[in-house]
């Protein structure tokens, strides 16, 4: 088993990498670091994929000319051109979901004053109580009348 | 052979829905002219669809086509596909769609702000674009792509009412997702390298090769576990279902009822193509995944429904009641055969006609007892607003599963397919026992809406339902009578649909 | 015997229901009027003098150790999970297909085709644009979708709202939650202050500027021929917005780029490419022969509808990327 | 014929549903009671046209798949059992009208005391496990509001609790359904059973569905009040205003041993059951039932409890008999069923009398507050001693028959059935023991009872009449008991043994 993941190591790699990700995007109670922890998960993914696509003694899958106006063809000649498009979506992707956890996360911050999700639960559940007690009050006073 | 108008059909049911997202910022936004294009739009579509299911059923023995997306065919360009299952469900999602629209329009007018209200269209429009997509398309990697744009649109529809407590439900809602993203990209990715094919049909064959040689076991049985549990987190099965009461019960009611009665239906539909189309039902059996998702489904009927008895406000009550119909969903999905199947399907369809409307009944009702969301706060509010009443009469009866009712027909279906299981016992008392739960949560809702109470009703604001609302509702409880009296063609169709899928 | 155990299991169960012995003047509370169905039940208002029971002994520990022991208990089961989680990825990493080897199975007919025939077929040297750009379009027309999807959320998160929180148009009973705190104003965000006098930023935006657009552009233009494109391109010339916005203040970039600007530009762009695949879906689908020229590998005009999408691309990424440096930095566009 | 036999069956199942959710919509009436009392009457009179002159055909409603329908069909029990709903029903609506007087709101009692009437007469004619579990379900939903009318605390506790148990025993009954769609050759009500016998040997699978039906049985017993699930009857019953509890103890508890016998003779099959463990321990429970429903009146000193707790005895009655699967059995059974109907109506009825008569003063809830009654209100009490009679079995009153011929069919079961006819003559004596102290009490309170204070009540007409009708009807029940027993030898009997 250890021999076979030397041999895949990029890919051993960007697993434990993508722990970490997940590690820190379930243990940081801090919003921005578990956004951080996104972001490491991701990367990993796209490591993994590099992984996945290259192929020993290859070149870069941008065609290259033959030197008599024609272009190389051989399909032996290039790596897998898949995992790069896959690549980009996944940096499309990753930036899109970032941006918007983060503007999230502001409005958050705005509205509770912490970045703490525990905190923010714990404000809110406060003003829940609060909410409800008012709730009984108005009720008492429906009874009491 | 199918006319070739109908041929364009799955690919303009998506198109026009993009267009319709990515021309709602240029246009006015008075008037409600947003809210008028994305409802035409998603009519059109919804006819569109009808017509396609037209053709397709009376369209002799070929019932599925493939269709390119570009000049290259299948392994190497995207395809869509398009069966009478897709096309029914396409149809339903519409309908949907519309309705919760139409019914919630004065409460989204008085929800949200008039700035957002046009890109609250944007994001309606995208999700049913994404939702059309996930239902149509032939690819892992397009699936993939428009699950993100699922999950970013439906994360905002959740914050579009803007207060503290929906930013905080969407951003719960939106880390549950993202970790869901992230296992069903490592999954794609796995299932890349085992195969080297996005396409469902090759990766099917070459994972079909692959059992068959007894190679590469471990990380096919690992891809199935992360897809699926990515896909579970996004479809709130029981035990990642803890973003879905905060994000479906605070949003605006017509957030609700589309995150409600749509969203997770996409993913789930999207984890039944990958069971059936890339693995196939043998595979599944053989990587044991049918015993798991039978057993959380089974807990998710019940856990949901106990979650569900001890919520004080309506909106949240009804939020993790479609937990336990998640599950009722997975339960059949879990049965791992093709009656199973079927009936999932058709509980998708019930729960995508039911859940929206209890959902704008909830909305009409909270609204005519002055926007309190309480359940004790609504007695009596039948009297004021009986179209919502109704709404959720039928609604609660349908949950309950009483005969005439939409879920009985599907909660029927899906009993007699677990018949031809070794764990009918099991599937038939869990569904026995999360009937009796629904009714006690259900019931008592009832009960305090038809209560007269003269001190609460003095602070009632009654105003009557809207014109639209009351179109809404009564399509709504048309269409649950409809499934519950003549479902029978419906699941025959759906039942041809699953053969074909 | 007998006895002795049942006066013991007595107090026992006196003591856990509270039983105990009452003082005195002890007054029982009256009967509480009759309630309306389903209401929430009042909180017991007058007090009666017992021992905690256990209900309630539990509860008090529960508020003093619970929190604690929830965020215990949730980080050792995180800790777990993800253990398990990358344990059993390094055992299935360990039986994937070996790296970097030829006959792996992801090297397969469609990559030969995509490799041998993906030049004349689509018209561009750089395979990959040509594979995200026209074999498989439909998944980046998607991911376009993605960005234009967040963009938007994030500019109605964001933008309106910030600027008009004081004439807020919504009606109080919108937010029973967390309406103290917006009342009481949201806490400073330290927004970022602009110093005109900042020559060194000056010259060096001055000298920068026009080299970074420059260089986008070809990146942009080049997309067809050598690695890059529009997503690449659109991040460069994105930074140059954000430095001129740094440099010159964000009031001189809304002259020509603002909140409208952007979202023409964005939805313009992004129109331009859906049809022109639209178009190119529509006609690959029902056989009809496209009219839009391949034109010769390795010249500027050539790879069909990729340059043009590019540009749009482009377009959209560098209004998207600036977008969200400004309504992050500024809440403004 | 001018009324086709489908009107004529349909009629009495929808019209009152249709009548009573007519009084949510707008004042049709000003006057609630003549509108209320005029589609009560016409439905009764619907429901004795439907009994005595439909040729008991299969009408289907609506069909919702091959194999399953919304049908009905009005033959040999659902007509008995018809006519005696029909006979109570608008006696007990006439009391409700100066019982619900001062207790509002009447417009929903009414709708769903209406709506229930024609769910029952849907439960009783009911043509196969569908409908009959659509009604029995909307039966459970349609009696809630009664229970919970005063909206008190108390009455919602006891409806959830009436809800749960009334679920939990649909629920089951679900389950069974569902078997017996697999397992049958048709859904339809035959007698002698749908069962596939040649399947279910096949298949190994008797035990199974022995288990099945018994779980079934006891689901549908839940309504009935059968040991296990019987804990809601005695809250339940005493909540509800008194007309609610006349119906609710008379006419609801047998809707569920209808369903049961429906299940045990139309749909298992009297041959399948016999001899069986399920057959035994159906047969125990009852007994079980019977002895703890009549300990727990005993010992009960709430009036309407006792009279519940009675109820949860002389339900299971009905059961035993039931379960003996004899000709006797069923005889006495039918018997038993009419004879309690009309008892229980009329001991309610005249508790209900009592406490009204009482409200404004001392509080007469509890039994033996009720010393003298009798001489401030002679007919009540005499109607009240009337059905005890009746209940406790002494002879020449309907009570008497059904338990004669019970016993008659106990003897064939050997060693249990001189087991069960210990029990039915221990339970006889509590019985007497629980009522017949009230009855002495009312009319001879005792030397040191203050005869001055007697003030002789006026009873209003329209509580007096339907008291003294069902009175009449559990003595009657007895006097005429040939021909009911004619009846059923000639016309059920012959089809199911």
């Amino acid at each position: 088993m250890l021999e076979k993941l030397l041999l895949n190591h990029y890919e051993a790699a960007a697993v434990i990498l993508s722990g970490i990700g997940l590690t820190n995007l379930l243990l940081q109670r801090n919003l921005i670091k578990k956004i951080i922890g996104l972001n490491i998960m991701d990367t990993a993914v796209y490591l993994f994929l590099a992984a996945k696509g290259y192929v020993e003694g290859r070149a870069a899958p941008i065609l290259i000319a033959d030197g008599s106006g024609g272009w190389l063809r051989s399909s032996a000649l290039y790596v897998n051109p898949v995992p790069a498009g896959l690549v980009l979506t996944g940096i499309v992707v990753s930036v899109s979901v970032t941006a918007f956890a983060l503007a999230l996360t502001l409005k958050l911050y705005e509205s509770y004053g912490t970045l703490n999700i525990d905190e923010a639960l714990m404000k809110m559940t406060q003003e829940q109580e609060e909410l409800e007690a008012r709730i009984d009050d108005a009720e008492e006073e429906v009874l009491s009348s | 052979m199918i006319n070739m108008f109908a041929y364009n059909i799955p690919f303009a049911s998506i198109f026009l829905m993009m267009i319709a997202a990515i021309i709602t910022p240029l246009i006015p936004n008075r008037n409600r002219l947003p809210e008028k294009l994305s409802c035409l739009m998603i009519a059109t579509v919804g006819i569109l669809s009808a017509y396609l299911l037209y053709s397709l059923t009376n369209s002799g023995q070929s019932l599925n086509f493939n269709f390119s997306m570009g000049h290259f065919p299948a392994p190497w360009g995207n395809e869509l596909r398009a069966g009478p299952l897709e096309a029914v469900l396409s149809l339903v999602f519409c309908t949907a769609m519309l309705l919760s629209l139409t019914g919630n329009l004065s409460s989204t007018a008085e929800d949200i702000a008039p700035k957002r209200r046009n890109i609250f269209c944007v994001l309606v429009n995208l999700l049913t674009a994404s939702l059309l997509a996930l239902t149509y398309t032939n690819d892992l990697f397009t699936a993939y792509v428009f699950i993100e744009i699922n999950t970013i649109a439906a994360c905002s529809i959740v914050a579009v009412k803007e207060s503290p407590e929906t930013v905080r439900a969407a951003l719960r809602y939106l880390i549950m997702s993202l970790v869901g993203s992230g296992l069903v990209m490592i999954a794609i990715c796995l299932l890349y390298d085992l195969t080297g094919h996005l396409l469902m049909q090759n990766m099917h064959n070459a994972i079909q090769v692959l059992v068959a040689t007894k190679s590469y076991m471990m990380p096919l049985t690992v891809s199935l576990a992360l897809i699926t549990a990515g896909l579970a987190i996004k479809s709130a099965l029981y035990p990642f279902a803890s973003w879905l009461p905060d994000a479906h019960g605070s949003s605006t009611n017509a957030s609700s009822a589309i995150l409600s009665g749509l969203v997770l239906k996409g993913h789930i539909f999207t984890i039944i193509k990958i069971f059936y189309r890339v693995f196939g039902l043998d595979v599944i059996h053989l990587l044991r995944m049918d015993t798991v998702i039978f057993i959380l489904g089974l807990t998710a009927m019940i856990m949901g429904s106990v979650h569900a008895l001890r919520q004080k406000n309506v909106k949240r009550m009804i939020a993790w009641s479609s937990v336990a119909q998640v599950g009722y969903i997975f339960l059949g999905v879990g049965l791992n055969t093709t009656a199973g199947i079927a009936a999932a399907c058709l509980h998708i369809i019930v729960h995508a006609c039911v859940k929206p409307m209890l959902f704008t009944a909830a909305g009409g009702l909270s609204n005519a007892a002055g926007h309190k969301k309480g359940l004790h706060a609504l007695m009596g509010t039948f009297y004021v607003n009986k179209w919502a009443g109704l709404g959720l009469i039928a609604g609660a009866f349908s949950m309950m599963g009483i005969p005439g009712f939409a879920g009985f027909a599907s909660k029927l279906s899906l009993t007699l397919a677990s018949f031809d299981h070794a764990t009918v016992v099991w599937a038939l008392s869990a569904l026995a026992a999360s009937s009796v739960l629904n009714a006690l949560y259900y019931v008592p809702a009832v009960i305090v809406v038809l209560t007269h109470n003269k001190d609460a009703q003095k602070n009632f604001t009654a105003h009557a339902p809207t014109l639209s609302y009351k179109i809404s509702m009564f399509v709504f409880l048309a269409l649950n009578f409809y499934l519950g009296l003549f479902c029978v063609p419906l699941l025959r169709l759906i039942t041809r649909g699953v053969n074909v899928l | 015997m007998n006895e002795e155990l049942r006066r013991i299991w007595k107090s026992f169960f006196d003591w856990v229901m509270g039983n105990g012995p009452r003082p005195e003047n002890e007054v029982i509370p009256p009967e509480p009027p009759p309630d309306l169905p389903f209401t929430r039940k009042p909180k017991d208002k007058y007090s009666r003098f017992h021992e905690a029971t256990l209900k309630e002994r539990y509860n008090q520990w529960l508020e003093i150790h619970g929190l604690h022991l929830f965020s215990v208990l949730y980080a050792g089961l995180s800790v777990l999970t993800c253990i398990v989680i990358v344990s059993l990825l390094l055992a299935t990493v360990a039986e994937l297909p070996p790296f970097g080897h030829e006959r792996n199975p992801a090297n397969n007919e469609v990559i030969r085709r995509y490799v041998e025939h993906g030049g004349h077929e689509t018209g561009a040297q750089n395979i990959v644009a040509g594979l995200i750009l026209d074999y498989r379009a439909f998944d980046t027309f998607g991911e376009s979708a993605v960005l234009f999807t967040a963009a938007v959320s994030v500019l109605m998160l964001l933008g309106a709202s910030r600027r008009n929180r004081a004439e807020s148009e919504l009606q109080p009973h919108t937010y029973e939650i967390g309406r103290n705190f917006l009342q009481r104003g949201p806490p400073s965000l330290g927004h970022h202050v602009f110093r005109r006098d900042d020559t060194i930023l000056h010259s060096v935006a001055n000298l920068s500027i026009p080299v970074i657009l420059m260089m986008g552009c070809v990146v942009v233009i080049n997309g067809h021929l050598s690695p890059g494109g529009g997503f690449s391109g659109g991040a460069i010339l994105s930074t140059a917005l954000i430095l001129a916005a740094n440099a010159y203040g964000f009031e001189r970039v809304h002259e020509f780029f603002n909140e409208r600007t952007f979202i023409i530009s964005s939805s313009t762009a992004l129109m331009i490419y859906a049809l022109s695949k639209g178009y190119s879906f529509f006609t690959g689908a029902n056989h009809i022969h496209s009219i839009i020229p391949k034109g010769t590998i390795g010249n500027i005009l050539s790879g069909g509808l990729i340059l043009p999408l590019n540009l749009c691309v482009g377009l959209i990424v560098a209004g998207t990327l600036y977008g969200f440096y400004a309504l992050f930095s500024e809440g403004d566009m | 014929m001018m009324i086709g036999d489908e009107f004529l069956t349909l009629a009495p199942v929808l019209f009152p549903i249709i009548a009573g959710f007519a009084l949510f919509s707008r004042p049709i009436f000003e006057d609630r009671h003549i509108y209320v009392g005029v589609m009560t009457f016409i439905t009764s009179i619907i429901t004795f046209f439907a009994a005595f002159m439909t040729g008991g055909e299969l009408i289907t409603l609506w069909r919702v798949t091959d194999s399953l329908s919304i049908a009905f069909r009005m033959d040999y029990p659902a007509r008995a059992f018809s006519c005696l709903v029909a006979f109570i029903w608008p006696l007990v609506t006439i009391y409700a009208f100066e019982y619900l007087r001062r207790r509002p709101p009447i417009d929903r009692f009414y709708a769903f005391f209406l709506s229930t009437f024609g769910i029952l007469i849907g439960v009783a004619c009911a043509a196969n496990l569908l409908t009959l579990y659509l009604f029995y379900e909307l039966m459970t939903f349609m009696t809630l509001p009664l229970v919970m009318h005063e909206q008190k605390r108390e009455s919602i506790r006891a409806t959830i609790s009436y809800l749960l148990y009334s679920l939990t025993g649909a629920a089951l009954a679900l389950g069974g359904f569902f078997f017996f769609q697999v397992y049958g050759v048709s859904m339809e009500f035959t007698p002698g059973g749908v069962l596939d016998m040649a399947r279910i040997s096949e298949h190994h699978n008797e035990g199974m569905l022995l288990t099945v039906t018994f779980f079934t049985l006891l689901g549908f017993g839940a309504k009935a009040g059968l040991v296990p699930l019987h804990a809601w009857l005695p809250t339940a019953h005493p909540q509800a205003p008194t007309p609610a509890s006349a119906v609710l103890s008379g006419l609801i508890t047998k809707a569920g041993v209808i369903a049961m016998f429906r299940v045990v003779y139309y749909v298992v099959g009297d041959d399948f059951l016999r001899g069986t463990w399920v057959q035994t321990t159906l047969i125990c429970m009852a007994l079980l039932t019977i002895f703890t429903g009549s300990m727990m009146a005993y010992v009960e000193k709430h009036l309407k409890k006792r009279i519940a707790w009675s109820s949860v005895s002389q339900v299971s009655y009905v059961v035993f008999a039931m379960m003996l699967l004899t000709p006797d059995g069923i005889r006495g059974a039918v018997l038993q069923i009419a004879a309690h109907a009309m008892a229980k109506s009329c001991l309610f009825l005249s508790a209900g009398v009592v406490i009204y008569f009482t409200l404004q003063g001392a509080n007469y809830h509890y039994a033996d507050q009720l010393r003298g009654v009798g001489k401030e209100l002679p007919i009540t009490m005499t109607c009240f001693a009337l059905a005890s009679v009746s209940l406790i079995g002494l002879p020449v009153t309907g009570g008497f028959t059904a338990k004669w011929y019970m016993a008659a069919g106990a003897l064939g079961l050997g060693n249990l059935g001189i087991f069960g006819i210990i029990i039915l003559m221990v339970s006889a004596l509590l019985t007497a023991g629980y009522l017949l102290p009230i009855v002495t009490d009312a009319f001879f309170p005792g030397e040191n009872y203050d005869y001055s204070s007697v003030v002789p009540f006026k009873l209003p007409m329209n509580m007096l009449l339907p008291l003294l009708l069902l009175g009449a009807g559990a003595v009657c029940t007895g006097l005429f008991a040939g021909s009911i027993l004619d009846f059923v030898s000639t016309k059920i009997i012959p089809v199911l043994l």
